[in-house]
């Protein structure tokens, strides 16, 4: 399962559903919040912007390619879009498989991935109310050298 | 007509979000990219400033593709979503 | 929080209480089931034996090493002994992070160690009702090769 | 005393989970094994025909070490937990 949603997701739920068969020995869960302080400056919002249409498709492509690579029965991405606050939940992925080295693996990748391709942008207010948009991290193109062997 | 999108910062500053180009100034992206160069004075500096991502009918390319009428371009900086 | 216990254990309980301060960027879970296969036959029940006293210490101390390594703001692990059914809980590593990169790390090498080290024994009871202890598998030695560069 | 602890399925075959040994019969693991193949006429052959990992004092040790009055040592097979 893939959304895109301005809805609050929870964890349970999401957890349930990828419990859903008894073939299932190992679910890896991320979740990504909002942390207060991003490159040493107090944030207290973000807003994210995403391009409609083409986040799908892409989320989409990377969930295929971990599929090719990993044993994976069950998935569920969920990205918010939209105005968030700090220790909000913003992005979670869930793996169910029946071995953790493909769970652990698929979840990775796919945030790896989608933190370098999926069309998503974050612009910061912060606590002296300046507003700014997120630069991509060099650290996180470097992320993806350990998929690429 | 060629879709062209603009996302974040860009759109921001270029103050637009989306545009139509006539296909015949847009056989390619290279093409399209400068006549969007030339759209408007501060336009050539903005986009050139900055790192530019493009995406065509959805999905990132890295090099100059040809483009058809009913194409959508979009035009983004590095993503930072997760 | 390091726990060996009976009782089952509650995903959300537990995916909150490592979200509990506004410094966490990401929080990596990862809960391992009881599969109805376990290398080809039909399991119905497992029993988990363990070695009261050593597991706390040899947890606590996979815990540190994983600190060493890795940023970790908060991490629980949670594991179930008694007797357990098919997709019942086993086991449960949360770890709190300010980034990904170390909450993904620090959980699967918890995982890989707790599964090479920790003194749990598990016996099934297959479908026809046969008893058979669980033989270790050679894969989990080697997937500790990973964090041995 | 030497407190003398088998676990899982080492326990069920010896048909014991606990034993004290006489601490100058187990100057070092190795002498405490020895005592231990000796200890009943099928426990050489249990003890010897299977992978057998030994911890002292709660503390999993590859090669033989020391005891002394009041150590705890235990075999067990590969963990299987998880």
């Amino acid at each position: 399962m893939i959304s895109v949603q301005e809805l609050d997701f929870n964890q349970q739920v999401e957890y349930d559903r990828l419990k859903s068969t008894t073939k299932i020995g190992a679910i890896v869960t991320f979740t990504g919040l909002v942390r207060d302080i991003n490159e040493g400056q107090g944030v207290s919002d973000l807003a994210l912007e995403h391009y409609p249409g083409m986040t799908e498709k892409c989320l989409q492509d990377i969930v295929q390619q971990a599929q090719q690579r990993w044993n994976i029965i069950d998935f569920t991405i969920i990205h918010r879009v939209g105005q968030l606050t700090i220790s909000d939940q913003i992005v979670f992925v869930g793996i169910a498989s029946q071995h953790r080295g493909d769970a652990f693996a698929a979840c990775e990748f796919i945030m790896d991935y989608l933190k370098t391709q999926a069309p998503f942008w974050k612009k910061e207010t912060m606590a002296n109310g300046e507003t700014k948009w997120v630069d991509a991290r060099e650290h996180d193109q470097h992320a993806l050298t350990k998929w690429q062997s | 007509m060629i879709k062209v999108l603009f996302f974040a910062k860009l759109s921001e500053q270029l103050g637009v979000r989306e545009l139509q180009v006539d296909a015949k100034n847009a056989e390619d992206t290279k093409q399209l990219f400068t006549h969007l160069l030339n759209h408007k004075t501060e336009w050539a500096s903005i986009l050139t400033s900055q790192p530019c991502l493009k995406a065509v009918n959805q999905a990132m390319v890295a090099n100059d593709v040809p483009l058809k009428d009913g194409d959508e371009v979009a035009y983004f900086p590095p993503v930072t979503g997760g």
